[in-house]
């Protein structure tokens, strides 16, 4: 795999088919968590990593488990139920190996689960990369740098967020309509990356 | 005697400059009136409709808003008027006038109104505008304007299309030495948008608003001194000029970028803003899918700006690091 | 640590200090009444020693300092003690005052224009408890008892002494025409006090628009004999140059930790007209009852600096100096900036009374308020570095804490933010508000 | 005979909550993603529509059934297995039957396991409930999550192509406004609804009060 190719995919997943602005996944996080800026941090390294794991464990199940027993319509339940248990399995385990992170990461942990994005981002590799060469690593890429964007932009709203708290917005604005207006302008900046040339 | 007269009791200070907030934005108005002359000077009477409409309908819009939200209506603060004008120079010469109506409601109601008014806008409401109008009718915003009233000049599509479509030799047949292509450009002898072209207007307006004490300087010579950096190392002695008068960046320097409202408000933050205008711009120029990347990286730059606004406090008198 | 050429920060207000005309200072006869109020400084009020129907001279104790933070306060007239009432306070709205009907003889407690020789021979400590006596104040408008801050901590020992004549305020000319008048006295009294605190060096700050009285200063200073360490030191012009905290660190390169005091750095800064009154005290044995008040403003026919009797109302100076026709909107105690607008003219000179500005509805314009355009202005001018429109924010959205944890205690209410505010917010209004809650929530905790 | 009527009220309610007074989407804001992904055309909307109403209906009265069988414990990771087995048939039904609609937005159909709404009735009504009005639910809520769509759809298809499910509805000559096909064109269309939304509500309150 070369660093163009990596480079690629990062700007792709990352600015060009950003999970929220464009491909429209984990809004229910999105809108629901980025009210402040540390707790949008918070969420934004748990989607990262659970992301990045969950890319690498389910190409794995898909390609070396679902594929070879022809179980490729079960994909659905079978990811969900990985991942379900996957999030499960990180929550016990940060809670016993690193308390403090747990206290910190702990509640956005099983928000998670039925964060689309997680599922999304399993569902893209598998059509994007089930018969590519170098397919785990850049399952696991493209997970890790899906969550990055996301995490971008969590922060992005959550600063926004924040300094609105203090603006006159108008009544009826109020509450998530002026969040959705706002994700629609940042999303208007983002179509300035549509058109990437690698 | 005193004591007939009404005394007036408040806190302190008893003074107050005279560059209030209304001074600033008509004096940011006439800085872009000769760029908008040169604009309606070169493409025609079209032009000067574009800019007619634009305004107009952004102060209907804000009249509009005022009514609807029951705020006090404030035409004379200038900001409507300075909207409308921005958005139009950053026009097609040609481009139909509904579209402009539509736009400049657009960089009203929604970027600006929506969000509570002057003062509470996370995205320059222009470039909102100049953006939302890019997705909504591609086609129409990049078609340019032949210069057929000037012989020696010049050509359809902006330097930065040809460039970018047909490559250097295309651009190179058009003009044909390096000289004369800088000479256009710098002058504004070619195609874009109504005001973005003449690069010395646009300079001699930012000059004034820097000694109008209207801006600073933080962010133009940071977004111009990135633009400088990146285009040397990916381009090379010919690209800094070329990169520097071409397309908006001028007008995105001096007069979208540096909009108060929607840029940090520490001068450090400030510089932060620049660089990262200045990059995106680039980017954008050289890898991306449009030509033209001032638009998006200030309206990028917008979104961040709470965040860089959270990393470059100002450090406090007396309080060590 | 080094001189810097000047701190951040800073405007240029129109500075109107030509309005006075030639700088001399002008004997204000003595008034009728003299109303004092016991409030006169920093700290608490001092205690009345006299009773209504008591005869005073000029320069009778008629109230002591009571507690460790007050000062001692000295008849301005001879006459007879009418009453003790509840009286109009340039700071504080409504105070207790010792009101004093003169009886025009002007007689002093005692000869007040002979130099004292054995002066030079003095301790500290008598030197202390002479400028105790004569209930000095800072006279640059802090008004904190001078006894005490001249006498630090022994674990903080001063290296530099600052006098400060930066006079930076627009309008004001008192302490620039008493640098002109007495300059050999000052630096009589800088030197008592530079010795008295072991200082190493005793640095004259002056504005550089004053040019007259820095040559003047570097001129007397070369015709001293023991100059030693004595230096003057010119500033950029520029408000709020006088600021204590700014100019320290314009003249050492020292920065006053936040929420600390001069002495933490081992500096120590008196105003000019305190230095002046230190040597009175000390030389003359002359009580703190007079001071000199720049009576200035566009709504002033006759702009003038006048030695006034402390305890004259601000009606007499305003009817002498004759107002102008025009129209008036304020009348002010202290410079335009931090000054204090006053909302009856029957309030008297107090020690902390530098000027009187009656200003005109041109000069003291108000316009319009429109949102906050985050112009950064405020936060490029704030000597303190901090972002005031921020802190107003918060304190207007009821965000005391947050105001807090970005540095609202340390605004030292300079005005500069409001000034140069062109969406014309009152910055400085919401700050001092969010001190005051701030305050009052933290004593309430207590 | 009071009985029965306060049982018809309350099973109208039932039903007819999700419309407007608890709207999946512009009250409860869930199901957003499939909503703001699929709403480019009228087409598209009532493919996620239907594929949703098939499992929402399904799950709600499949859970309402076993609800007395699950262990408290696990009932979440049992819920979702009930959903995901009813979203592999709709899946596999509309690749069967309409194969291109299909093709489209293929992603957006799996991802209705993840779907809030669905969970969400899941253990907040359909585990507590008897199966009618679970079904009456389910219906609601599913009627209300399609209306929505529809609107969202109707509106973005109407500007951004001119057309109504593939009808030209404004003349060629006028150019449709591409971006509300767009990713901004969805977040703008689903704000200023929300906005609307709250606005009949602030005037609703004035009104009552």
């Amino acid at each position: 795999m070369t660093l163009g190719q990596i480079i690629a995919l990062f700007m792709g997943s990352v600015f060009v088919q950003n999970f929220i602005f464009s491909r429209f996944l984990g809004l229910c996080p999105y809108v629901g968590v980025s009210k402040d800026t540390p707790s949008a941090m918070g969420m934004g390294f748990a989607v990262v990593f659970v992301m990045t794991m969950a890319s690498a464990v389910t190409w794995g199940l898909y390609r070396y488990v679902l594929i070879p027993f022809d179980l490729t319509y079960l994909k659905i339940v079978a990811f969900i139920l990985v991942i379900a248990s996957f999030v499960q399995f990180v929550e016990m385990f940060l809670k016993k190996a690193f308390p403090a992170l747990h206290r910190s990461l702990g509640i956005y942990l099983p928000l998670i689960t039925t964060n689309c994005a997680v599922l999304g981002v399993a569902f893209l590799n598998i059509t994007q990369f089930e018969t590519e060469s170098y397919g785990f690593a850049k399952s696991t890429l493209q997970g890790f740098f899906a969550g990055i964007g996301f995490m971008l932009a969590m922060l992005i709203m959550s600063g926004i967020r924040e300094k609105l708290e203090y603006a006159e917005i108008p009544e009826a604005m109020k509450g998530l309509a002026i969040v959705f207006i706002t994700a629609g302008l940042i999303s208007i900046a983002f179509l300035g990356f549509s058109g990437f040339k690698l | 005697m005193l004591k007939d007269k009404h005394l007036t009791v408040t806190v302190s200070p008893h003074i107050k400059t005279s560059l209030t907030t209304e001074r600033m934005m008509w004096i940011v108005s006439a800085a872009l009136i000769p760029a908008a002359g040169a604009g309606i000077y070169f493409f025609g009477p079209h032009a000067a409709l574009v800019i007619a409409v634009c305004v107009g309908a952004s102060i209907i819009t804000e009249l509009f808003c005022a009514v609807l939200m029951k705020k006090p209506a404030t035409i004379k603060d200038g900001s409507a008027f300075l909207t409308g004008l921005l958005l139009a120079l950053c026009l097609p010469p040609e481009f139909p006038l509904w579209m402009c109506a539509l736009g400049s409601f657009f960089s009203i109601a929604v970027s600006k109104f929506a969000f509570g008014g002057l003062g509470h806008n996370i995205f320059n409401p222009a470039l909102a505008g100049r953006a939302f109008l890019m997705g909504a009718f591609a086609k129409e915003m990049t078609t340019w304007k032949t210069l057929q009233d000037f012989p020696d000049g010049i050509t359809a599509a902006t330097p930065l299309n040809l460039l970018k479509e047909q490559g250097y030799d295309s651009l190179m047949k058009v003009f044909d030495s390096h000289s004369h292509l800088f000479k256009e450009l710098f002058i504004g002898r070619v195609g874009g948008s109504i005001g973005e072209t003449s690069a010395a207007l646009l300079i001699i307006g930012g000059l004034i608003l820097i000694f109008a004490r209207v801006t600073t300087w933080h962010i133009p010579v940071s977004y111009i001194l990135t633009v400088i950096i990146v285009s040397y190392f990916t381009g090379g002695l010919f690209d800094i000029p070329f990169h520097l008068f071409t397309g908006g960046l001028m007008l995105g320097a001096f007069f979208m970028a540096t909009d108060p409202v929607t840029s940090p408000i520490t001068p450090k933050g400030q510089i932060i803003f620049g660089i990262g205008c200045g990059l995106f711009t680039m980017l954008i120029r050289i890898r991306g899918g449009y030509p033209e990347g001032v638009c998006y990286a200030i309206l990028l730059m917008n979104s961040v700006t709470p965040l860089i606004e959270r990393f470059s406090k100002t450090r406090i008198f007396g309080v060590k690091r | 640590m080094k001189a810097r050429v000047t701190f951040k920060g800073g405007i240029h207000p129109p500075e109107n200090k030509g309005l006075c005309g030639e700088l001399s200072i002008k004997d204000f006869p003595p008034p009728e009444t003299a109303v004092l109020p016991l409030q006169q400084s920093l700290g608490s009020a001092s205690e009345p020693v006299v009773k209504k129907g008591d005869k005073v001279k000029k320069g009778t104790l008629i109230a002591r300092s009571k507690g460790y933070i007050s000062s001692n306060l000295h008849s301005s007239v001879s006459g007879e003690v009418i009453d003790i009432r509840k009286s109009p306070h340039p700071l504080l709205g409504e105070a207790n005052a010792i009101i004093i009907k003169s009886d025009n003889r002007d007689e002093p407690e005692r000869d007040y224009s002979a130099e004292e020789a054995s002066a030079d021979s003095l301790s500290s400590g008598e030197i202390l408890e002479l400028i105790q006596n004569a209930g000095i104040v800072g006279l640059g408008g802090a008004t904190f008892p001078a006894h005490v801050k001249l006498n630090p901590p022994a674990d903080k020992p001063i290296k530099t002494f600052i006098i400060n004549g930066a006079e930076c305020e627009p309008y004001l000319t008192s302490d620039h025409s008493l640098m002109l008048e007495c300059a050999d006295r000052i630096l009589k009294g800088a030197a008592l006090i530079k010795k008295m605190l072991k200082a190493e060096k005793c640095l004259i700050a002056i504005e550089e628009n004053k040019k007259d009285a820095i040559a003047l200063f570097r001129q007397k200073i070369i015709q001293l004999k023991n100059a030693e360490g004595l230096q003057v030191f010119p500033l950029k012009v520029k408000y709020p140059q006088g600021a204590e905290k700014q100019l320290i660190y314009t003249l050492t390169g020292k920065e006053v930790p936040s929420g600390g005091l001069p002495m933490d750095v081992s500096v120590l800064v008196h105003n000019i007209g305190t230095v002046f009154a230190v040597y009175e005290a000390v030389f003359l044995r002359k009580p703190l009852f007079e001071r000199i008040v720049t009576v200035s403003g566009k709504g002033i026919k006759n702009p003038a600096n006048w030695r006034v009797r402390i305890g004259t109302t601000f009606k007499m100076l305003v009817n002498h100096s004759g107002l102008a026709d025009k129209k008036i909107k304020k009348l002010i105690m202290g410079g335009p900036m931090m000054g204090l607008a006053q909302y009856t003219d029957e309030v008297p000179v107090v020690k902390a009374t530098s000027g009187i500005l009656v200003l005109t509805s041109d000069e003291a314009a108000d316009f319009e308020h429109l949102a906050c355009i985050r112009c950064g202005k405020c936060v490029s001018v704030c000597p303190m570095g901090l972002m005031p429109a921020e802190i107003s924010k918060m304190v207007e959205k009821g965000r005391i804490d947050t105001a807090k944890s970005i540095g609202l205690m340390d605004c030292m209410e300079c005005g500069s933010c409001n000034y140069i505010c062109p969406s014309g917010t009152n910055l400085l209004q919401y700050i001092k508000l969010g001190k005051y809650e701030y305050l009052r929530s933290k004593n309430v905790k207590r | 005979m009071g009985q029965e009527e306060t049982n018809n009220t309350g099973y109208f309610k039932e039903l007819s909550k999700g419309f407007i007074r608890e709207n999946p989407i512009f009250i409860l804001c869930l199901g957003l993603c499939p909503t703001l992904a699929v709403s480019n055309l009228v087409e598209n909307a009532f493919g996620m529509g239907i594929a949703f109403f098939f499992v929402l209906l399904c799950s709600n009265i499949t859970i309402s059934l076993v609800q007395k069988l699950i262990p408290d414990e696990v009932r979440i990771p049992c819920f979702i297995v009930i959903i995901a087995a009813f979203v592999t048939v709709a899946s596999l039904l509309m690749q069967w039957l309409i194969p291109d609609v299909y093709a489209r937005m293929s992603l957006y159909i799996n991802l209705i396991v993840v779907n809030c709404i669905i969970l969400g009735r899941a253990e907040a009504f359909a585990s507590k409930n008897n199966v009618f009005r679970s079904a009456l639910d389910a219906v609601g809520m599913g009627v209300g999550f399609t209306a929505s769509l529809f609107i969202i759809s109707a509106i973005r298809e109407v500007t951004g192509f001119g057309t109504f499910l593939g009808f030209r509805l404004i003349p060629e000559n006028i150019k449709p406004i591409t971006i509300m096909i767009l990713a901004p064109g969805a977040f703008f269309t689903i704000g200023f609804l929300m906005a609307l939304f709250n606005l009949i509500r602030i005037k609703k309150g004035k009104v009552s009060k």
